[in-house]
């Protein structure tokens, strides 16, 4: 299912374009809006579609395998922190299903410099950021250096 | 020349540079700066980060947790498991300092934001497999990339990173990288102390199933481009482990993956006639890899073979039994995330054909070959293991490094340790990132020196593509056929055929031999001689110019490795019809390449595989 | 509806309307003029005449040719050796007719202007094999095309038939052709007395093994387009055999055959390793096909499995050991020419690939199955026998009449009379143009009606794909993805990929069964449900259109026959792993076949193999 | 190999639109010259390439097996009746051929009604045009009617 944008609903923001993983959402230069220029290297990851603040582009199945008559369509809430799916079949049957994406605000992460410096002496340690504490043991794991075994 | 390519060029100077913000680039981001409050981090990344790699979809699960605080595995255990699905060949070393690191990363991931499913009766973690624990992972790399971007000092995204580069005195010590805007075309230039590769693993190098539009329906991703291969191995660092490419079973034509299906709805799989077959053919997989059909659970490549071989008596379509699992409206909605989250295709097959899986199975097929160190596979460069536990001669300096200097790697680029999946990647990325802060540290005054001679004749070398375009073009009327150029796509179907019907691809069920591989290689060649003369119309064709060299490199290492392997040590994953079967007195080793960059060949060899754990 | 459907419709009167002016059509006009003088013969044909059909290139060889003049063979033989390489099913009467008149044909060809090689040794026409003679056979088609335009009254050239019409009163009986001018799209109505359908056969029903721009180098042409059993089917005429697709070994890639190299040249075909297989595997052969095995020349077909074994093992690649014999200057033309006059794509390969066939060997390959009733297999319509030696239920009025009145057939379209090549279509068209000739004479003053009711309605479903894609254009902003129709191109690669993977392509080297059938035919109904939605942009497209369907009419029936016979008659063409074997008590037997216009339901059926010849 | 048209030799006239049989030599309308529309639907069969009277027209391999830097170029001369290939290799070797193609002038079939027409009655018989004289034999091969036989 490559995608394709509905030219009623496209204002040509760009937002589709600036999140492509495959670079394949462009800006048609006559129409201003913008169009999948390559859906051969479409993955049908739904970044773009999640993207689009005018819900302007959807997905139809790849043309190999995909029967017509079809449609998945998404609605990611990043407040409320959903998504929801609304899947309509060739035959006309519907599904729908919501499940959580994040359970704290966006934009929350502490960044790693806003935790204490370690000690110096640490770097050479086998230990990393948070350890042993994140870690839920007390120590970490280590193997006596062997030779070569056989097993 | 184009004139693109006599744009100003942008410098940019760092400490650390990470190449790919995926799992593990985004893991060394983070870990580098906790360990290097002071030091410039720079990560660059071919498209965005906030979607960008094999996670942009989303997942599912989380494949690699060892759940310690619970007690309910050690890292040990899972050297075993790894080792025996490998069929004996890892990095020990690598895998088990995965292994004690990965829940610390998950915890963080947890803490983060990213909604990790709970057993209701334990409270714990619930679990998808031994290994394995569910999330609600839409959002799995947005929640990584914040933690990233609030991490590196400056991110660039739509870089599309083509070559590193080399010290002008020391030609074994990387200097920094070479790569292209791919919105205005400006060349960069980032000089850097250190170097982390995480530019993931490869689709594209075996010729999908899907055909025309569809062939972006792979199971990995379209946008893996063998970047980290292809980038790596051409300073000359030490590769294993490129024959081991890695064939998976999937929901047919959507690739939706099969894990939460077998391990937590424990579905069948099962033969046309509802028949689970694995058993039966457990007495012929013995009479193959002798010891190794006893592993449990039976390793990936050889749940390919059985599969495999009832389709080619005949015996198909595989099936997974969904409908005999979707009894309660949660496990309906359990099945549906799991490809919601993350193959959205897989939803879209069900629906366009009309399959409701709490009524009817869905088939199953073996996938196209990826190349990738990160699953059931571990392709990848040579990297030095942690100083505590890495025997010996696994060991030369930094954790992580490469045999090239200041060149480090994580995830999908580094060979030897599989099963890391997303956690693991991030966390050998952490580990890579550590690593990368103590060797900045005690290079001090010694930085590396760009190479002005290789830069100005890369810099030609990188706008070629668009040159050849543009004089070619106007030799013909108009179309996609002309006599002294190829498109990238053209070169990339002409790869791809190579593999597939050379290399052990699926037009040949995953044969190969002596003969076959050095036909293939001839072939390979001649493409390699053609990749001067890809024309890129655009700049968007410019990146997929580059995307194919580093394919094309990473399929000759993919060959020379399976040609260099004479026996069939990974069936399911492939054969060797001259070697049919597993030898363990000649061949229980790694396969070691190493490319010549004054000279362009390459030396193979065997290493050691050391068993440090019982 | 689209402008172009309300165009004025241009109304053609024949006596004989002949349906593809290539091989058979060129026959079926010559002869018919020659016994109807004073009747109106028209000649319809997608393309130009001059270059139409299988044989645009060229051909090398003319392979059906008795030499009875020198009592070289006896038509009788003919019937021995062609019943033999289709493992008994063939229609005797039919295939005996044909070689009782095909040397008239070639003297003919020779008559006027074809360079038939000469043995200078005897005079006589050189032998390539048994059946076989040598031509300079670059001008073949242009050659015969002149023939058949002095004898046409019109030649309606680039006029792509869609339809064929039935007579408003007497539902079985034909009435003329629908089709439209593919330059400026005006619907051509032809009315007729008599239809001789010699359409061609069919490429692109199954995936082909090239990909990309290379999916037009298919063996047979990409413009056999199954017209010929789209066309006729759809009328509810009985077709059989439509399970006997063909599988060829090729030089890899190019496709160029093989018949001059091993009868001619007498260059060994061998695995990897220079070993003869075929003889080593006669043991396994027989105990799948019994007494078949010991057939000589050994069939077709099991040459083909023999080659597909060796792969399977792992002993390719195949080869054609060309450099064994090019042992002379006039050898090597011999060899160069083989492929110019009928391949030249193969010389290209021999360029490209830098391979000068006196230094080094060929790869070969076994092509994708392709649906035709000319080479070695013998899929097609059900035809009236020859009124002197026909069996009585193989006889019901006129020769070569279908079971639809007034519609004959020739070539491809005609089943059971397998080996009949370019002489033998040719031959197979005089016959048939000279029973309708008969049947229009004693039709006299019956002539049929077209119906205008079917007439208006097929006119609107014709241009649909025109108007699908004008509106279905507006709604999105680019490109080639639409959520309201799909492209003819589209819709082929779902075509072929149904095709190739559950009805015995190359993915599953041609193995299918019961269950991989009956969910290819659910997936081919909705594809043909979506044959309401193909949009064409222009033309040119429209034509792509109508071939599609017509591909995917003779697909269903390729699918239906293939389930219907529980046997694996053919190993080497197809494998039925649900009946693995060849078996005589139940099969020695045609498959039929008869849509129901009405209720669009098939009916299956087996049909009596007469032997009429010891 | 799919074919090309060189810019600079085409002048549109557009004989090779008139000879493919599979109908993608289409003329560009801005260029007035011709081009191949649809190389996945090209044979090679060099229709085409024969009938340009300019040579304006070329092939290169098809990009999924054919390396670069091959020719097969070809100069059919009807009015000698013969056609010469000149095959260039890509390591730069070359091959030469040349071949008859018919030993009668062009247009010198004599059509079916220019002979005398048949007798009415031999509608009926097996016999076809120019038969039995034309099979070199003196009399059509027949068969006893069977009704059934193992074989
Ligand atoms: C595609 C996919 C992957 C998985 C799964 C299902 C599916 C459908 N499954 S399941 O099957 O088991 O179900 C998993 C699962 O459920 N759980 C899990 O933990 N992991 C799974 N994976 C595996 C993991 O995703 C994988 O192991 C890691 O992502 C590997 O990490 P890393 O090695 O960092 O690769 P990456 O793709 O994430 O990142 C690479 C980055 O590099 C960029 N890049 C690449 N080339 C570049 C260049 N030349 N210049 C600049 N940038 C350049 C990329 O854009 C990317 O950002
Ligand atoms: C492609 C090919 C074919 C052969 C060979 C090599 C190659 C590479 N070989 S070797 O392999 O053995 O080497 C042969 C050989 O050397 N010697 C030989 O005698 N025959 C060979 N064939 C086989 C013969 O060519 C074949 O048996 C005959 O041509 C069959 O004759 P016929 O059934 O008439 O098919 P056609 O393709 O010639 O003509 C069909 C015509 O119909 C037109 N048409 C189709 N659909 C139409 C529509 N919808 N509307 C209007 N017109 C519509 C076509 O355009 C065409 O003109
Ligand atoms: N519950 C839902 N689940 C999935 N998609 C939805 C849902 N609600 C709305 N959408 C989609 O979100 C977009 C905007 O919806 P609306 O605002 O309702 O037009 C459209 O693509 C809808 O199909
Ligand atoms: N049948 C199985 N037995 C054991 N482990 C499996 C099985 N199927 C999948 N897995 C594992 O489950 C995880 C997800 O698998 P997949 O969905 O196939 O990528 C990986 O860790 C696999 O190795
Ligand atoms: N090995 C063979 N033995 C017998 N007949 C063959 C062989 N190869 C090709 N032929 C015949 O030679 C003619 C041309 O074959 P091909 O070139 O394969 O189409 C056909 O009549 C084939 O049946
Ligand atoms: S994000 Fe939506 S509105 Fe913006 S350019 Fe893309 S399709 Fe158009
Ligand atoms: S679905 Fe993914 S790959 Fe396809 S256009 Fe959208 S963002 Fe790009
Ligand atoms: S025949 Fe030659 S000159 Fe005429 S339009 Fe075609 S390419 Fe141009
Ligand atoms: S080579 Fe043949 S198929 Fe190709 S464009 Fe020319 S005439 Fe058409
Ligand atoms: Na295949």
């Amino acid at each position: 299912m490559p995608t394709f944008t509905y030219m009623t609903r496209c204002d040509g923001c760009g937002e589709c374009v600036d999140i492509c993983p495959s670079d394949i959402m462009h800006i048609d230069p006559v129409y201003r809006r913008s169009y999948n220029v390559e859906p051969n290297f479409c993955w049908e990851c739904y970044s773009c579609v999640k993207a689009c603040p005018q819900h302007a582009i959807d997905v139809r199945g790849f043309a190999d395998f995909a029967p017509l008559g079809h449609s998945v369509r998404v609605l990611r809430e990043e407040k409320m922190g959903t998504i929801s799916w609304k899947i309509r079949y060739r035959d006309g049957r519907v599904k729908e299903f919501t499940f959580p994406i994040r359970t704290t605000p966006w934009g929350s992460i502490k960044p790693p410099s806003d935790y204490a410096a370690p000690d110096a002496n640490a770097l050479g340690s086998q230990m990393l950021a948070h350890e042993p504490t994140a870690l839920g043991v007390e120590m970490l794991p280590t193997l006596p250096v062997l030779d070569k075994k056989e097993v | 020349m184009s004139q693109r390519s006599s744009k100003n060029i942008k410098f940019v100077d760092a400490d650390i540079l990470v190449i790919g913000g995926g799992f593990g680039g985004c893991g060394a981001t983070y870990e580098s700066r906790y360990w290097g409050r002071d030091l410039k981090i720079v990560l660059v990344e071919k498209a965005n980060i906030e979607r960008s790699g094999a996670v942009s979809h989303g997942l599912s699960a989380i494949n690699c947790y060892m759940g310690m605080q619970w007690g309910e595995n050690q890292p040990a255990d899972f050297v075993r498991y790894a080792r025996g699905d490998l069929m004996g060949l890892v990095r020990e070393d690598l895998i088990f300092d995965i292994a004690r690191h990965v829940d610390s990363t998950v915890h963080k991931f947890e803490e983060w934001g990213l909604p990790i499913m709970k057993d209701p009766k334990t409270g714990r973690y619930l679990r998808e497999g031994k290994w394995q624990v569910m999330i609600h992972g839409e959002s799995y790399k947005p929640i990584i990339a914040e933690a990233a971007r609030k991490s590196a000092s400056e991110v660039y995204n739509r870089i599309m990173v083509t070559h590193l580069l080399m010290d002008k005195t020391r030609p074994n010590r990387v200097a920094g990288a070479l790569g292209f805007n791919v919105r205005d075309g400006q060349l960069h230039v980032f000089r850097a102390k250190a170097v982390i590769v995480a530019a993931g693993g490869a689709s594209h190098v075996f010729r999908p199933r899907s055909v025309g539009e569809g062939a972006g329906k792979t199971w990995y991703a379209p946008w893996s481009s063998a970047s980290a291969y292809g980038l790596v191995l051409r300073t000359g660092a030490k590769m294993i482990q490129m024959e081991n490419r890695i064939v998976l079973a999937r929901f047919k034509d959507g690739y939706g993956p099969v894990g939460a299906w077998s391990l937590l709805l424990k579905a069948q799989t099962t033969n046309a006639y509802g028949e689970n077959y694995e058993a039966a053919r457990l007495d012929e997989i013995k009479s193959l890899v002798g010891k190794y059909a006893e592993t449990t659970p039976l390793p990936t490549c050889l749940r390919n073979h059985a599969m495999l071989q009832e389709v080619k008596a005949g015996n198909g379509p595989i099936y997974m039994q969904t409908q005999q699992v979707l009894d309660t409206k949660e496990k309906e909605n359990t099945g549906w995330e799991d490809f919601l989250d993350m193959t959205v295709g897989q939803a879209v097959v069900w629906a366009s054909q009309n399959i409701d899986p709490k009524e009817k199975p869905s088939e199953l097929t073996t996938s196209e070959p990826y190349v990738m160190g990160s699953h059931a596979t571990c392709s990848g460069a040579w990297a030095s293991g942690p100083e505590d536990c890495a025997p010996a001669d696994y060991q030369w300096g930094y954790n992580r490094m490469t045999t090239v200097e200041g060149l480090f790697g994580a995830g999908d680029t580094i060979g030897g340790s599989a099963h890391k999946f997303s956690s693991g990647s991030f966390t050998e990325g952490r580990i890579a990132g550590k690593s990368a802060v103590k060797y900045v540290r005690e290079l001090a005054g010694n930085p590396p020196q760009v190479d002005e001679a290789q830069l100005t004749m890369l810099q030609q070398e990188i706008f070629k593509p668009l040159e050849n375009f543009e004089i070619g073009r106007n030799e013909i009327v108009a179309g996609s056929v002309a006599p002294s150029y190829i498109s990238p796509l053209q070169g990339l179907q002409r790869l791809e055929k190579i593999m597939d019907e050379y290399v052990g691809g699926i037009s040949t069920f995953y044969m190969t031999s002596e003969p076959m591989l050095n036909r293939g290689l001839e072939l390979l060649t001649m493409l390699k001689e053609d990749l001067d003369h890809i024309g890129a119309e655009d700049l968007h064709q410019l990146q997929r110019a580059w995307e194919l060299h580093h394919r094309v490199w990473t399929a000759e290492a993919v060959l020379r490795h399976t040609l260099y392997r004479q026996e069939t040590r990974w069936p399911g994953y492939y054969y060797r019809g001259d070697f049919p079967k597993l030898d363990d007195a000649d061949w229980h080793a790694f396969t070691a390449s190493q490319y010549d960059v004054k000279t362009g060949e390459w030396t193979m060899s065997k290493l050691p595989v050391h068993h440090i754990i019982e």
